[in-house]
């Protein structure tokens, strides 16, 4: 290629060069690529969502991981140091969410929590994995995090605190069938949304597999509010009930609507229906005969989950949705694991959190298997004018 | 008249540049958040430049940038992940789908006037997303994982250089000087001979197939893909980046390019005021400069003269920030 | 054969006709004016001449060719050009660039040659630089060729307009209202430059002025045209003396008058 | 049968949104020349406004009110500081900088207030359902549907009954010789953005107790959809705004309630590219040819 201009034209690239060392120089301040594990703290990177899309989850489980840490260091922090947390946004957004765990490897952390959302997690598991710092994600519970099923390969650096996707489907697949007796369903599933995705597909499967039938499915995206065209031809089919395993936002507009449509048939769900905001999106008059599968139950009397809703609500002044007692919950694992393991080192961290095998959390009593998926109860969750109830609570098989 | 730069001057200055980096890369010098930032300036001044030269040199309005981008990243993604085929055939399917996309939106949107032009490219991104969201093999909502990392400086590099001189060589030819007059005056234009339809057809596929590129790799840089990413926030981005260089300026797309990736990166952590900032940005530079901030000035020797020792300069200023 | 043949030419916009049933044969090397009040029709007539406009009925026939469906840009390369009644210049170009535009008609390249810049692509821009500045050099705009277009002044403007309009290489000039906010010397340079080029270019030319001491030092011919029909044509004598013509003007003078 | 024509209704109440907000726009437009891409926006502010209000305990009237004269000031300000000096420069620099004033108004608003959904207390308006031989339809829907039919004889009464309208509809066929006639071509064209930014106000109280959630980007797909209303029923047309605001909502509910919910945007915006070529006056608008 030739460039040899005739006129006094655009020399653009010569602005590239100017602008680009710029930018060399001003990166030049960043980087200090140490472990701090020598250091008198460890630094722990926070990577949460708390802007956009879904602030809210990331909200909570930055509530909670630094309600976590903060008892923590109250008790004389962890290997005699102190716990250092450097909480980032990542916008909703799986490039920033990279962008972030870039920043924090060149911060030094040991190990990162979150974020909260699958596709985010996944976003930074390649830079993380390549600098070999373990994450632990709280709340995301697409298999795939952990185990790539195509390939038969564990995510060796990645870690999470919630149950998967198809636990939930299967345990209020089971419910259906055995407790309720119910045979014909309905889904609505978010298409837009891998969490809505996976949780329809497996419900399907557990659902049908086991003498089920699914009479209708029908599709929304994110930016939808008007659902009475899907329900009016759901209805058309004659269902017993509804599975709508997607967040509140839309959940809350589903059920409204549904209701005003006179469809008074039971709703089924998961844990993205648990915010206080479902009630009065959706009114509580309409919130009858809904179930969910959550984490855990502020309703559970076990004392160390009454302690945590009460120290929660002093230094917030809420009460803590699932997020935030996953949240807490991702703090005390990484706490166990970094005292396991008898060093802050990454990839000791690594392997004590490999080997957790009865750590009891808020959210229940957990190990770790070979493929990374996380062993534990589910609540199943009753709303009777918008209340919420704990009614059962199940472990999948697997 | 102005002088040209001299040919070797700014082969040298290119070649110090990439080999700084380079270095500055290799050695860690450049910590690798602001690696990321870099390859991010890469691909943004290939938007911007793209979009400059649809909605600046040839005066069509596309909001549809994100749409061209999205079809480039999600068709290379396909040769290199699902099909296991070389990333350089990713880089041609992916300009040639982006190219095909461009053509079958020019073709019937061309009858268009300017603001409703906009709006129906604005659509077009829309259902690409959509249409995307709802093809299982390209991963549906979940989109494409696991994209091989292949992209690297030396790529990025290429290929912003091979865009502006693409772009460059354009402009300044009959073809690009087409394209200028019926922006100027389409009516006008058609008296000289030239044939409008074809020239805005020409714009929208040489800019798609440009955000092609920087799809495909974005694609191969940042290894997953979802729709939702490509959605209208993401033109607007560009659309910003064009406005505040300046609408019809090449080298005005690339400092705005430049500008907004670095702001963007400084404003991390209040995204919200970054956005409001951004769209405070897109209405002074409408309203006060629709020319934008060099105007449709190009980066010359005289001009670089009378900037006086910029070059040297540099790098004091900018650490300074 | 003549160079123009237009028979029978109607263009109606919805319910209102614009143009009726128009005619007209213009020769090589021929100079014809085209006169009459405003919203006469005049431009209306240059317009689908063109190509801008599509014709309700009728036939149009230059050098040979069947204007009917053509695009304007097919139309500029058979060899018509023309200037612009509210002049239409590429502004932000400079003047060179202007004339540079309209020789592309002519003398171009494909699109290869432009990214890879082989040898072809320099000897044509040469060949179009030098035949531009040639051209401008000959309308004296030389000095200007940096300049940007809209900084030039309202005659210059003129000027480089219809020098433009003949680096397309035509066969038949289109001049729409040339003179119009010319002060009486910069109109008598006019008149002595259309006479020039025409014979300098060996051009047919079709000009609407209103001008009308323009029209009748300079043209062969006049047409005139009130409420879309022609109704009157001849020598510029006969026409001054038409009853028909004095009294479409008058009308629209009284009408003017009253009107203010 | 019947799942059909509960589909059009469903399709009746979701177009009337859409027509609500349409007409509005449709008036911007149709004066002032200029696509209004914030319109959805202020309708946003508009519900934030009036959630405000019954947040403090106002009741359903005084809080729209509120809103609305809010909002018709909001829409004076926007016109004065992001147009008026691009509007004769440039459309497209317009529809820049419209765009710019979109987002400016979704972020700012997302700054003070935050992400997260808001709802309007319980009791504001008392929802009914009623059931007509199987098809259902709530008070709500016949509340958006009556305020639509309300608003187009009112604007169809300004522009066409009123002096404001006369000098309106002399800016909107040629703004220079209006100027040359004495009107007042800017004072008239903050009236248009005052009446309309007050009537999205209005929509955005109505749309956001429909829903009962509201948030910063509420304005954002609706503004566009209503947009495509516009342009359906011939842009600049009040009565066709809300024809076409009803045509595509039942289109929509169409689409989506026979199997394709997710291609209803798409379909949304393939209605508005063919409008544009096939029909660019849409089904109301007037014919225009453009002077060369």
């Amino acid at each position: 290629m030739n460039f040899r201009g005739k006129k006094g034209k655009p020399v653009a690239l010569l602005t590239v060069l100017v602008f680009v060392l710029g930018i060399f120089a001003a990166g030049c301040g960043g980087g200090t690529e140490e472990s701090s594990a020598d250091g008198d703290t460890i630094k722990v990177g926070v990577n949460l969502e708390l802007s956009g899309e879904v602030a809210t989850y990331g909200t909570g489980i930055k509530n909670g991981a630094e309600l976590a840490f903060e008892e923590i260091n109250a008790d004389g922090g962890v290997l005699g140091k102190e716990i250092e947390v450097l909480v980032q946004d990542n916008k909703s957004q799986n490039r920033e969410a990279r962008n972030i765990a870039e920043k924090l490897i060149g911060e030094g952390v040991v190990a990162v929590i979150g974020p909260a959302t699958s596709g985010n997690v996944q976003a930074e598991v390649p830079v993380l994995t390549d600098a070999k710092i373990p994450v632990i994600a709280p709340a995301a519970t697409a298999p795939e995090v952990t185990y790539d099923e195509k390939t038969d390969t564990v995510k060796e650096y990645v870690f999470r605190v919630c149950f998967i996707d198809p636990d939930q489907s299967q345990v209020m697949a089971q419910y259906i069938l055995d407790e309720l007796g119910l045979k014909k369903g309905a889904m609505m599933v978010n298409k837009e949304d891998e969490y809505s995705i996976g949780l329809g597909n497996a419900f399907k499967e557990f659902f049908t597999t086991n003498g089920g039938e699914i009479v209708a499915e029908e599709g929304f995206i994110t930016s939808d509010t008007a659902f009475k065209s899907q329900l009016t031809s759901i209805s058309s089919k004659n269902p017993e009930f509804i599975y709508v395993p997607t967040y509140y936002k839309q959940v809350g507009l589903i059920i409204k609507q549904a209701r005003e449509l006179g469809i008074e048939l039971p709703m089924m769900g998961a844990d993205g229906w648990d915010s206080p905001k479902l009630v009065s999106i959706a009114g509580a008059e309409s919130l009858q005969d809904c179930y969910f599968t959550n984490h855990y139950s502020i309703e559970d009397p076990a004392e160390h989950i009454q302690s945590f809703v009460k120290a929660y609500d002093e230094k917030y002044g809420a009460t803590p949705d699932s997020f935030a007692a996953l949240g807490y919950d991702a703090g005390y694992l990484l706490a166990e694991a970094i005292e396991q393991a008898g060093s802050a080192d990454p990839e000791k961290i690594q392997e004590a959190l490999a080997n957790i095998k009865d750590f009891e959390g808020i959210s229940g009593e957990m190990a770790i298997d070979e493929k990374h998926f996380t062993v534990k109860d589910l609540s199943i969750i009753k709303l009777v004018d918008g209340q919420q109830t704990l009614i059962n609570k199940l472990k999948p098989e697997r | 008249m102005k002088k040209n730069l001299p040919i070797v001057f700014v082969c040298v200055l290119l070649f110090a540049l990439f080999a700084v980096v380079q270095v500055g890369l290799s050695s860690g010098f450049i910590s690798s958040y602001w690696e990321t930032n870099i390859y991010l300036i890469g691909i943004n001044i290939i938007l911007a430049a793209s979009l400059n030269l649809i909605n600046g040199i040839t005066g069509e309005f596309s909001l549809g940038h994100a749409g061209f981008m999205a079809v480039g990243a999600f068709a290379g993604g396909v040769i290199t992940l699902n099909l296991g085929l070389p990333f350089l055939l990713a880089i041609v399917v992916g300009m040639l789908a982006a190219a095909l996309a461009g053509l079958l939106v020019g073709l019937p949107t061309l009858r268009l006037r300017g603001d409703y032009l906009a709006i129906a490219t604005l659509g077009f991104g829309e259902i690409v997303r959509v249409v995307m969201m709802n093809i299982d093999y390209v991963g549906g909502a979940a989109g494409l994982m696991g994209i091989p990392a292949v992209v690297n400086w030396p790529i990025i590099f290429i290929s912003v250089v091979f865009t502006i001189l693409l772009i460059r060589n354009f402009i300044c030819s009959s073809h690009g000087r087409s394209c200028l007059a019926l922006r100027e005056n389409d009516t006008a234009a058609q008296m000289m001979g030239i044939n409008i339809t074809y020239y805005k057809v020409m714009a929208f596929v040489i800019g798609a197939a440009l955000a092609g590129l920087a799809g495909v790799l974005y694609a191969h840089y940042y290894t997953i893909i979802q729709p939702k990413e490509f959605n209208f926030l993401l033109t607007f981005d560009i659309l910003v980046m064009v406005m505040v260089g300046g609408l019809g300026s090449l080298t005005g797309s690339v400092v705005g390019a430049v500008l907004i990736t670095v702001a963007s990166a400084f404003l991390q952590s209040i995204p919200e005021l970054r956005m409001v900032i951004y769209a405070a940005l897109l209405i002074a530079s409408a309203v006060f400069r629709p020319q934008g901030l060099l105007g449709a000035k190009e980066v010359s020797m005289n001009l670089l003269r009378k900037w006086g020792g910029v070059l040297n300069g540099s790098d004091g200023s900018k650490q300074a920030q | 054969m003549a160079l123009m043949e237009v028979n029978k030419l109607s263009k109606a916009f919805g319910g209102l006709v614009a143009l009726n049933n128009f005619n007209l044969q213009v020769e090589a090397a021929e100079l014809v004016g085209l006169i009459g009040p405003n919203g006469a029709g005049k431009t209306t007539v240059f317009n689908i001449l063109t190509g801008l406009y599509r014709p309700t009925s009728g036939s149009l026939v230059f050098d040979g060719h069947d204007l009917y469906g053509k695009h304007p840009h097919q139309i500029t390369k058979m060899g018509m050009a023309r200037t612009f009644q509210n002049i239409r210049l590429f502004d932000n170009l400079s003047v060179l660039d202007n004339i540079k535009i309209a020789y592309q008609a002519v003398i171009n390249y494909g699109l290869l040659p432009v990214f890879f810049r082989v040898p072809p692509f320099y000897r044509v821009e040469e060949q179009i630089e030098e035949k531009s500045l040639k051209l401008l050099e000959i309308f004296d705009l030389k000095k200007l060729a940096q300049e940007k277009a809209k900084n030039l002044p309202y005659g210059e403007q003129r000027r480089l307009e219809i020098t433009r309009a003949l680096a397309t290489n035509p066969k038949l000039l289109l001049l729409d209202e040339p003179a119009a906010g010319m002060n009486p010397n910069e109109t008598s340079d006019l008149l002595d430059l259309i006479k020039w080029i025409k014979d300098k270019f060996n051009l047919s030319i079709i000009l609407i002025e209103h001008d009308m001491s323009l029209v009748m030092r300079l043209c062969e011919r006049v047409i005139v045209l009130d409420y879309g029909s022609i109704i009157a044509e001849g020598p510029p004598s006969e026409i001054q003396q038409n009853p028909k013509v004095i009294e479409a003007y008058l009308g629209d003078e009284e009408v003017a008058s009253w009107e203010k | 049968m019947e799942e059909l024509l509960q589909q059009l209704f469903n399709g009746l109440s979701l177009g009337s949104i859409y027509a609500l907000i349409a007409v509005g726009y449709t008036m911007i437009y149709g004066i002032v020349k200029l696509i209004n891409f914030a319109h959805g926006d202020v309708m946003m502010v508009g519900a934030y406004v009036a959630l405000a209000g019954t947040i403090m305990g106002l009741g359903f009237i005084p809080s729209l009110v509120i809103a609305m004269i809010a909002c018709a000031f909001l829409g004076v300000l926007i016109e004065l500081v992001a147009y008026r000096r691009v509007r004769p420069v440039s459309r497209l620099a317009a529809l820049t900088s419209a765009i710019g004033m979109s987002l400016f108004l979704e972020y700012t608003m997302m700054y003070f207030v935050g992400a997260e959904i808001r709802t309007f207390p319980p009791g504001v308006l008392t929802e009914r359902t009623y059931n007509w031989a199987g098809i259902i339809i709530t008070n709500k829907d016949l509340l958006v549907l009556g305020t639509t039919v309300v608003l187009v004889v009112f604007l169809q009464f300004i522009i066409y009954r009123t002096r404001t309208g006369k000098a309106m509809r002399a800016v909107s066929y040629d703004g220079q010789a209006a100027q040359l006639m004495g009107i007042n071509v800017n004072n008239t064209i903050s009236i248009t953005f005052f009446i309309g930014s007050a009537l999205a106000a209005a929509a955005g109280m109505l749309i956001g107790m429909y829903y009962n959630s509201i948030n910063p980007l509420m304005g954002m797909m609706p503004g566009l959809k209503a947009f495509i209303a516009a342009v359906l029923g011939g842009i600049g047309s009040v009565p066709g705004a809300m024809l076409g605001g009803i045509l595509l909502g039942m289109t929509e509910s169409l689409v989506a309630g026979f199997g394709g919910s997710m291609y209803r945007d798409a379909v949304a915006f393939i209605i508005l590219i063919l409008v544009l070529l096939v029909r660019p006056t849409g089904l109301l608008g007037k014919d225009t040819q453009e002077k060369v």
